[in-house]
Protein backbone atom coordinates (compact mmCIF):
# COMPACT_ATOMS: atom_id res chain seq x y z
CA UNK A 1 0.00 0.00 0.00
CA UNK A 2 0.82 3.60 -0.65
CA UNK A 3 0.66 6.96 1.08
CA UNK A 4 1.44 10.25 0.06
CA UNK A 5 3.96 12.16 2.34
CA UNK A 6 3.44 15.80 2.09
CA UNK A 7 6.46 18.37 3.92
CA UNK A 8 6.66 21.28 4.76
CA UNK A 9 9.35 24.09 6.52
CA UNK A 10 12.46 22.89 8.27
CA UNK A 11 10.96 19.06 6.90
CA UNK A 12 10.44 19.75 3.39
CA UNK A 13 14.26 21.67 3.59
CA UNK A 14 15.70 18.56 4.97
CA UNK A 15 14.08 16.56 2.59
CA UNK A 16 14.65 18.19 -0.61
CA UNK A 17 10.88 17.52 -1.40
CA UNK A 18 7.46 19.07 -0.68
CA UNK A 19 6.13 15.71 -1.55
CA UNK A 20 6.54 11.93 -2.28
CA UNK A 21 4.69 8.72 -2.51
CA UNK A 22 5.93 5.68 -0.19
CA UNK A 23 5.21 2.21 -0.33
CA UNK A 24 4.45 1.15 3.28
CA UNK A 25 3.97 -2.25 5.34
CA UNK A 26 0.68 -2.94 6.91
CA UNK A 27 0.57 -1.52 9.77
CA UNK A 28 2.66 1.09 9.68
CA UNK A 29 1.64 3.98 11.56
CA UNK A 30 2.36 7.86 11.79
CA UNK A 31 4.89 7.59 13.83
CA UNK A 32 6.90 4.56 12.59
CA UNK A 33 6.59 5.87 9.30
CA UNK A 34 8.77 9.19 10.66
CA UNK A 35 11.43 7.17 11.93
CA UNK A 36 11.27 4.74 8.80
CA UNK A 37 12.22 7.41 6.87
CA UNK A 38 14.98 8.38 9.02
CA UNK A 39 13.47 12.09 10.01
CA UNK A 40 15.03 13.84 12.61
CA UNK A 41 14.19 12.23 16.32
CA UNK A 42 14.31 14.96 18.37
CA UNK A 43 12.31 17.12 16.25
CA UNK A 44 8.79 17.66 18.61
CA UNK A 45 6.54 16.60 15.11
CA UNK A 46 2.66 16.40 15.74
CA UNK A 47 0.71 14.18 13.02
CA UNK A 48 -1.41 14.91 10.12
CA UNK A 49 -3.59 12.28 8.30
CA UNK A 50 -5.40 13.39 5.79
CA UNK A 51 -5.83 16.86 7.13
CA UNK A 52 -7.10 15.83 10.43
CA UNK A 53 -4.45 15.98 13.58
CA UNK A 54 -4.22 12.62 14.76
CA UNK A 55 -1.85 10.29 17.54
CA UNK A 56 1.29 8.97 15.91
CA UNK A 57 0.40 5.54 17.05
CA UNK A 58 -2.38 5.93 13.97
CA UNK A 59 -2.12 2.94 11.51
CA UNK A 60 -2.32 4.70 8.22
CA UNK A 61 -4.22 3.07 5.34
CA UNK A 62 -3.81 2.98 1.73
CA UNK A 63 -4.11 6.54 -0.43
CA UNK A 64 -3.71 8.30 3.53
CA UNK A 65 -2.46 11.91 2.53
CA UNK A 66 0.21 12.27 5.96
CA UNK A 67 1.65 14.98 7.33
CA UNK A 68 4.73 15.97 9.77
CA UNK A 69 3.71 19.14 11.27
CA UNK A 70 6.77 20.70 12.95
CA UNK A 71 6.23 23.59 15.76
CA UNK A 72 3.90 25.64 14.67
CA UNK A 73 4.80 29.35 13.53
CA UNK A 74 1.18 31.54 12.60
CA UNK A 75 0.27 34.79 13.09
CA UNK B 1 -13.31 35.85 5.16
CA UNK B 2 -11.01 32.99 6.51
CA UNK B 3 -7.86 32.89 4.08
CA UNK B 4 -4.29 32.85 3.45
CA UNK B 5 -3.43 34.92 0.33
CA UNK B 6 0.04 35.84 -1.02
CA UNK B 7 -0.55 39.57 -1.55
CA UNK B 8 -0.40 42.17 1.33
CA UNK B 9 -3.70 42.60 2.80
CA UNK B 10 -6.06 45.85 2.90
CA UNK B 11 -6.44 46.09 6.92
CA UNK B 12 -9.68 48.27 5.75
CA UNK B 13 -11.23 45.10 3.49
CA UNK B 14 -10.79 42.49 6.61
CA UNK B 15 -12.71 45.43 8.97
CA UNK B 16 -15.44 45.65 6.60
CA UNK B 17 -15.94 42.05 6.22
CA UNK B 18 -17.43 42.53 10.06
CA UNK B 19 -19.16 45.41 9.75
CA UNK B 20 -22.97 45.81 10.33
CA UNK B 21 -25.14 48.49 11.49
CA UNK B 22 -26.17 46.09 14.38
CA UNK B 23 -22.44 46.12 16.23
CA UNK B 24 -21.03 48.59 17.94
CA UNK B 25 -17.63 47.31 18.68
CA UNK B 26 -14.98 46.26 15.92
CA UNK B 27 -11.70 44.82 16.96
CA UNK B 28 -8.91 44.52 14.41
CA UNK B 29 -5.91 42.79 15.09
CA UNK B 30 -2.63 43.10 12.96
CA UNK B 31 0.35 40.72 13.30
CA UNK B 32 3.11 42.86 11.95
CA UNK B 33 6.02 41.21 10.89
CA UNK B 34 9.34 42.94 13.12
CA UNK B 35 12.19 43.85 12.54
CA UNK B 36 14.45 41.91 15.54
CA UNK B 37 13.25 38.52 17.17
CA UNK B 38 15.27 36.97 20.05
CA UNK B 39 18.08 39.65 19.66
CA UNK B 40 18.72 39.20 16.39
CA UNK B 41 17.71 42.12 13.73
CA UNK B 42 15.03 40.08 11.07
CA UNK B 43 15.75 41.28 7.65
CA UNK B 44 12.37 39.53 6.11
CA UNK B 45 9.81 36.58 6.46
CA UNK B 46 8.56 34.10 4.49
CA UNK B 47 5.19 32.21 5.60
CA UNK B 48 4.26 28.98 4.61
CA UNK B 49 1.11 27.02 4.85
CA UNK B 50 -0.56 23.75 4.98
CA UNK B 51 -3.27 25.24 3.08
CA UNK B 52 -6.19 23.05 3.03
CA UNK B 53 -5.80 21.66 6.53
CA UNK B 54 -5.23 25.48 7.72
CA UNK B 55 -8.16 26.36 6.10
CA UNK B 56 -9.93 24.08 7.65
CA UNK B 57 -8.57 24.78 11.43
CA UNK B 58 -9.19 28.64 10.57
CA UNK B 59 -12.91 27.45 10.19
CA UNK B 60 -13.28 24.90 13.19
CA UNK B 61 -11.82 28.09 15.11
CA UNK B 62 -14.50 30.69 13.05
CA UNK B 63 -17.21 28.11 14.41
CA UNK B 64 -16.23 27.52 18.09
CA UNK B 65 -15.82 31.40 18.17
CA UNK B 66 -19.88 31.92 16.68
CA UNK B 67 -20.48 29.21 19.48
CA UNK B 68 -18.92 31.26 22.13
CA UNK B 69 -19.91 34.65 21.12
CA UNK B 70 -22.98 34.54 19.39
CA UNK B 71 -23.83 37.45 18.00
CA UNK B 72 -20.02 38.61 16.78
CA UNK B 73 -18.89 38.22 13.42
CA UNK B 74 -15.19 37.07 12.64
CA UNK B 75 -12.70 37.17 9.35
CA UNK B 76 -8.99 36.32 9.21
CA UNK B 77 -6.31 37.04 6.48
CA UNK B 78 -2.58 35.43 7.06
CA UNK B 79 0.17 35.71 4.47
CA UNK B 80 1.83 32.92 2.80
CA UNK B 81 5.26 33.89 0.96
CA UNK B 82 7.49 36.75 1.66
CA UNK B 83 5.88 39.31 4.04
CA UNK B 84 8.33 42.10 4.57
CA UNK B 85 9.14 44.16 7.67
CA UNK B 86 6.19 46.25 9.09
CA UNK B 87 3.68 44.33 6.87
CA UNK B 88 1.11 42.37 9.01
CA UNK B 89 1.06 38.69 8.49
CA UNK B 90 -2.18 38.19 10.37
CA UNK B 91 -5.20 40.00 10.47
CA UNK B 92 -8.13 39.24 12.51
CA UNK B 93 -11.22 41.23 12.91
CA UNK B 94 -14.07 40.58 15.10
CA UNK B 95 -17.37 42.84 14.92
CA UNK B 96 -19.78 42.50 18.15
CA UNK B 97 -22.44 44.18 19.13
CA UNK B 98 -20.57 44.73 22.56
CA UNK B 99 -16.64 45.20 23.06
CA UNK B 100 -16.11 42.95 25.94
CA UNK B 101 -17.69 39.72 23.20
CA UNK B 102 -14.84 41.24 20.83
CA UNK B 103 -12.02 41.24 23.00
CA UNK B 104 -12.49 38.02 24.30
CA UNK B 105 -13.16 36.60 20.48
CA UNK B 106 -10.55 38.01 19.11
CA UNK B 107 -8.09 37.08 21.72
CA UNK B 108 -9.34 33.37 21.28
CA UNK B 109 -9.17 33.19 17.57
CA UNK B 110 -5.28 34.84 17.75
CA UNK B 111 -4.18 32.12 20.58
CA UNK B 112 -6.07 29.21 18.78
CA UNK B 113 -4.52 29.97 15.53
CA UNK B 114 -0.94 30.14 16.33
CA UNK B 115 -1.75 26.75 18.48
CA UNK B 116 -3.68 25.27 16.05
CA UNK B 117 -3.41 26.36 12.62
CA UNK B 118 -0.86 24.36 10.09
CA UNK B 119 1.50 27.44 9.30
CA UNK B 120 5.10 27.63 9.36
CA UNK B 121 7.67 30.98 9.96
CA UNK B 122 11.18 31.55 8.35
CA UNK B 123 13.15 35.31 9.52
CA UNK B 124 15.84 35.93 7.44
CA UNK B 125 18.76 37.57 8.76
CA UNK B 126 22.12 39.08 7.67
CA UNK B 127 23.40 35.88 8.25
CA UNK B 128 21.40 32.90 7.17
CA UNK B 129 17.50 31.77 7.60
CA UNK B 130 15.45 29.84 10.67
CA UNK B 131 12.36 28.64 11.15
CA UNK B 132 10.75 30.15 14.14
CA UNK B 133 8.00 28.29 16.02
CA UNK B 134 5.62 30.21 18.50
CA UNK B 135 5.99 29.52 21.93
CA UNK B 136 3.42 27.66 23.69
CA UNK C 1 -2.51 61.15 19.01
CA UNK C 2 -5.30 62.11 21.85
CA UNK C 3 -7.37 64.13 20.53
CA UNK C 4 -11.41 64.87 19.47
CA UNK C 5 -12.72 66.16 16.30
CA UNK C 6 -15.76 66.88 14.11
CA UNK C 7 -14.86 65.15 11.21
CA UNK C 8 -15.17 61.25 10.74
CA UNK C 9 -11.99 59.03 11.64
CA UNK C 10 -9.89 58.19 8.92
CA UNK C 11 -9.16 54.79 11.08
CA UNK C 12 -5.99 54.00 8.96
CA UNK C 13 -4.00 57.28 10.47
CA UNK C 14 -4.92 56.34 14.03
CA UNK C 15 -3.50 52.79 13.90
CA UNK C 16 -0.79 54.83 11.70
CA UNK C 17 0.36 56.92 15.13
CA UNK C 18 1.08 53.75 17.10
CA UNK C 19 2.99 51.41 14.24
CA UNK C 20 6.61 51.05 14.54
CA UNK C 21 9.22 48.17 13.52
CA UNK C 22 9.63 47.23 16.90
CA UNK C 23 6.07 46.68 17.30
CA UNK C 24 4.56 42.89 17.00
CA UNK C 25 1.05 43.44 17.58
CA UNK C 26 -1.57 46.38 16.60
CA UNK C 27 -4.90 46.28 17.80
CA UNK C 28 -7.59 48.83 16.74
CA UNK C 29 -10.71 49.24 18.49
CA UNK C 30 -13.69 51.17 16.77
CA UNK C 31 -16.62 51.90 18.35
CA UNK C 32 -19.60 51.94 16.18
CA UNK C 33 -23.02 54.13 16.03
CA UNK C 34 -25.49 51.23 15.90
CA UNK C 35 -29.15 51.48 14.18
CA UNK C 36 -30.92 50.27 17.11
CA UNK C 37 -30.32 50.89 21.10
CA UNK C 38 -32.34 49.61 23.86
CA UNK C 39 -34.81 48.10 21.50
CA UNK C 40 -35.59 51.44 19.52
CA UNK C 41 -34.39 52.80 16.06
CA UNK C 42 -31.53 55.03 16.34
CA UNK C 43 -31.13 57.29 13.00
CA UNK C 44 -28.49 59.52 14.22
CA UNK C 45 -26.21 60.59 17.06
CA UNK C 46 -24.96 63.42 18.26
CA UNK C 47 -21.72 63.59 20.76
CA UNK C 48 -20.45 66.53 23.26
CA UNK C 49 -17.54 67.22 24.87
CA UNK C 50 -16.19 69.30 27.66
CA UNK C 51 -12.97 69.54 25.82
CA UNK C 52 -10.18 70.95 27.61
CA UNK C 53 -11.13 68.50 30.98
CA UNK C 54 -11.36 65.41 28.39
CA UNK C 55 -8.18 65.93 26.82
CA UNK C 56 -6.67 66.32 30.00
CA UNK C 57 -8.43 63.29 30.77
CA UNK C 58 -7.00 61.32 27.34
CA UNK C 59 -3.50 62.59 28.56
CA UNK C 60 -4.05 60.59 32.16
CA UNK C 61 -5.27 57.77 30.38
CA UNK C 62 -2.39 57.19 28.27
CA UNK C 63 -0.14 58.12 31.24
CA UNK C 64 -1.46 54.92 32.89
CA UNK C 65 -1.18 52.62 30.18
CA UNK C 66 2.19 54.18 29.27
CA UNK C 67 3.38 53.11 33.26
CA UNK C 68 1.15 49.75 33.23
CA UNK C 69 2.28 48.18 29.66
CA UNK C 70 5.35 50.10 29.35
CA UNK C 71 6.41 49.52 26.01
CA UNK C 72 2.92 50.15 24.21
CA UNK C 73 1.86 53.21 22.48
CA UNK C 74 -1.63 54.64 22.42
CA UNK C 75 -4.04 56.78 20.22
CA UNK C 76 -7.24 57.76 20.55
CA UNK C 77 -9.33 59.83 18.46
CA UNK C 78 -12.90 60.16 19.48
CA UNK C 79 -15.75 62.42 17.39
CA UNK C 80 -17.69 65.74 18.72
CA UNK C 81 -20.71 66.57 17.16
CA UNK C 82 -23.01 64.71 14.70
CA UNK C 83 -21.99 60.74 14.40
CA UNK C 84 -23.41 59.42 11.26
CA UNK C 85 -25.02 55.53 12.19
CA UNK C 86 -22.03 52.85 11.08
CA UNK C 87 -19.06 55.42 11.81
CA UNK C 88 -16.78 55.01 14.64
CA UNK C 89 -17.60 57.87 17.15
CA UNK C 90 -13.71 56.59 18.69
CA UNK C 91 -11.00 54.46 17.15
CA UNK C 92 -8.67 53.52 19.67
CA UNK C 93 -4.92 52.29 18.51
CA UNK C 94 -2.73 50.57 20.62
CA UNK C 95 0.66 48.94 19.12
CA UNK C 96 2.70 46.71 21.43
CA UNK C 97 5.96 44.40 21.36
CA UNK C 98 3.62 41.42 22.16
CA UNK C 99 -0.37 40.82 22.01
CA UNK C 100 -0.92 40.51 25.36
CA UNK C 101 0.36 43.87 26.47
CA UNK C 102 -1.94 45.10 23.34
CA UNK C 103 -5.20 43.44 23.87
CA UNK C 104 -4.92 44.57 28.07
CA UNK C 105 -4.33 48.38 27.50
CA UNK C 106 -6.63 48.56 24.68
CA UNK C 107 -9.65 46.95 26.65
CA UNK C 108 -7.99 49.23 29.62
CA UNK C 109 -8.53 52.60 27.54
CA UNK C 110 -11.56 52.28 26.44
CA UNK C 111 -12.97 51.04 29.84
CA UNK C 112 -11.51 53.93 31.46
CA UNK C 113 -12.46 56.63 28.78
CA UNK C 114 -16.09 55.52 28.84
CA UNK C 115 -15.99 56.10 32.99
CA UNK C 116 -14.12 58.89 33.19
CA UNK C 117 -14.22 61.14 29.86
CA UNK C 118 -16.36 64.09 30.38
CA UNK C 119 -18.58 63.31 26.95
CA UNK C 120 -22.07 62.82 26.35
CA UNK C 121 -23.97 61.03 23.65
CA UNK C 122 -26.79 61.92 22.59
CA UNK C 123 -29.35 59.80 19.90
CA UNK C 124 -32.12 60.71 17.59
CA UNK C 125 -34.88 58.95 17.03
CA UNK C 126 -38.17 58.90 14.44
CA UNK C 127 -39.36 60.32 17.33
CA UNK C 128 -37.33 62.56 19.76
CA UNK C 129 -34.20 62.48 21.15
CA UNK C 130 -32.30 61.12 24.80
CA UNK C 131 -29.07 61.76 26.03
CA UNK C 132 -27.85 57.67 26.59
CA UNK C 133 -25.27 57.05 29.84
CA UNK C 134 -22.50 54.40 29.90
CA UNK C 135 -23.89 51.83 32.12
CA UNK C 136 -21.45 51.71 34.55
CA UNK D 1 -17.36 86.81 44.06
CA UNK D 2 -18.30 85.14 40.98
CA UNK D 3 -18.27 81.81 38.79
CA UNK D 4 -18.55 80.92 35.65
CA UNK D 5 -20.73 77.62 34.80
CA UNK D 6 -20.16 75.92 32.01
CA UNK D 7 -23.55 73.21 30.89
CA UNK D 8 -23.41 69.81 28.86
CA UNK D 9 -25.92 67.86 27.81
CA UNK D 10 -29.47 67.44 29.33
CA UNK D 11 -27.62 70.35 31.68
CA UNK D 12 -27.47 72.59 28.97
CA UNK D 13 -30.64 71.86 27.23
CA UNK D 14 -32.58 72.25 30.48
CA UNK D 15 -30.45 75.39 31.55
CA UNK D 16 -31.14 77.13 27.81
CA UNK D 17 -27.28 78.24 27.59
CA UNK D 18 -23.76 76.50 27.65
CA UNK D 19 -22.34 79.23 30.17
CA UNK D 20 -23.21 81.89 32.58
CA UNK D 21 -21.51 84.07 35.30
CA UNK D 22 -23.14 83.70 38.58
CA UNK D 23 -22.74 85.83 42.03
CA UNK D 24 -22.38 83.28 45.04
CA UNK D 25 -21.64 83.95 48.55
CA UNK D 26 -18.87 82.63 50.51
CA UNK D 27 -18.62 79.16 51.41
CA UNK D 28 -20.90 77.94 48.64
CA UNK D 29 -19.67 74.86 47.53
CA UNK D 30 -20.14 72.75 43.85
CA UNK D 31 -23.22 70.85 45.62
CA UNK D 32 -25.08 73.79 46.66
CA UNK D 33 -24.68 76.36 43.78
CA UNK D 34 -26.48 73.37 42.10
CA UNK D 35 -29.22 73.32 44.57
CA UNK D 36 -29.76 77.15 44.14
CA UNK D 37 -30.03 76.63 40.57
CA UNK D 38 -32.47 74.79 40.86
CA UNK D 39 -31.21 72.00 38.81
CA UNK D 40 -32.78 68.98 39.14
CA UNK D 41 -32.07 67.11 42.49
CA UNK D 42 -32.51 63.82 40.91
CA UNK D 43 -30.04 63.82 38.21
CA UNK D 44 -26.65 61.83 39.56
CA UNK D 45 -24.20 64.98 38.78
CA UNK D 46 -20.76 64.48 39.56
CA UNK D 47 -18.58 68.23 39.37
CA UNK D 48 -15.77 69.41 38.11
CA UNK D 49 -14.05 72.83 39.36
CA UNK D 50 -11.17 74.13 36.95
CA UNK D 51 -11.47 70.96 35.09
CA UNK D 52 -10.48 68.51 38.18
CA UNK D 53 -13.02 66.47 39.32
CA UNK D 54 -14.38 67.13 42.80
CA UNK D 55 -16.41 66.59 45.46
CA UNK D 56 -19.81 68.43 45.80
CA UNK D 57 -18.52 69.50 49.43
CA UNK D 58 -16.19 71.77 47.99
CA UNK D 59 -15.79 75.53 48.47
CA UNK D 60 -16.14 77.70 45.73
CA UNK D 61 -13.31 80.50 44.81
CA UNK D 62 -13.82 83.43 42.88
CA UNK D 63 -13.59 82.67 39.34
CA UNK D 64 -13.72 79.45 39.30
CA UNK D 65 -15.16 77.55 36.28
CA UNK D 66 -17.58 74.65 38.05
CA UNK D 67 -19.08 72.35 35.50
CA UNK D 68 -21.88 69.68 36.46
CA UNK D 69 -21.00 66.41 35.04
CA UNK D 70 -24.19 64.65 34.00
CA UNK D 71 -23.95 61.09 33.52
CA UNK D 72 -21.13 60.19 31.11
CA UNK D 73 -21.86 58.90 27.21
CA UNK D 74 -18.58 58.76 25.71
CA UNK D 75 -16.94 55.62 23.61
Amino acid sequence: MTVVIRYFANLRELRGTPEESREISPGSTAASLYRDLGLPAALPVAFAVNQERVAGTTVLCDGDEVVFLPPLGGG
Amino acid sequence: MLRFQADAVEVAAVEAAVTSPTHGAILVFSGVARDHNLGKGVTGLHYEAYEPMAVAELARIAAEVAERWPDTRLAIVHRVGAVAIGEPSVVIAVGSPHRVAAYEASRYAIDELKARVPVWKRETYADGTAWIANRS
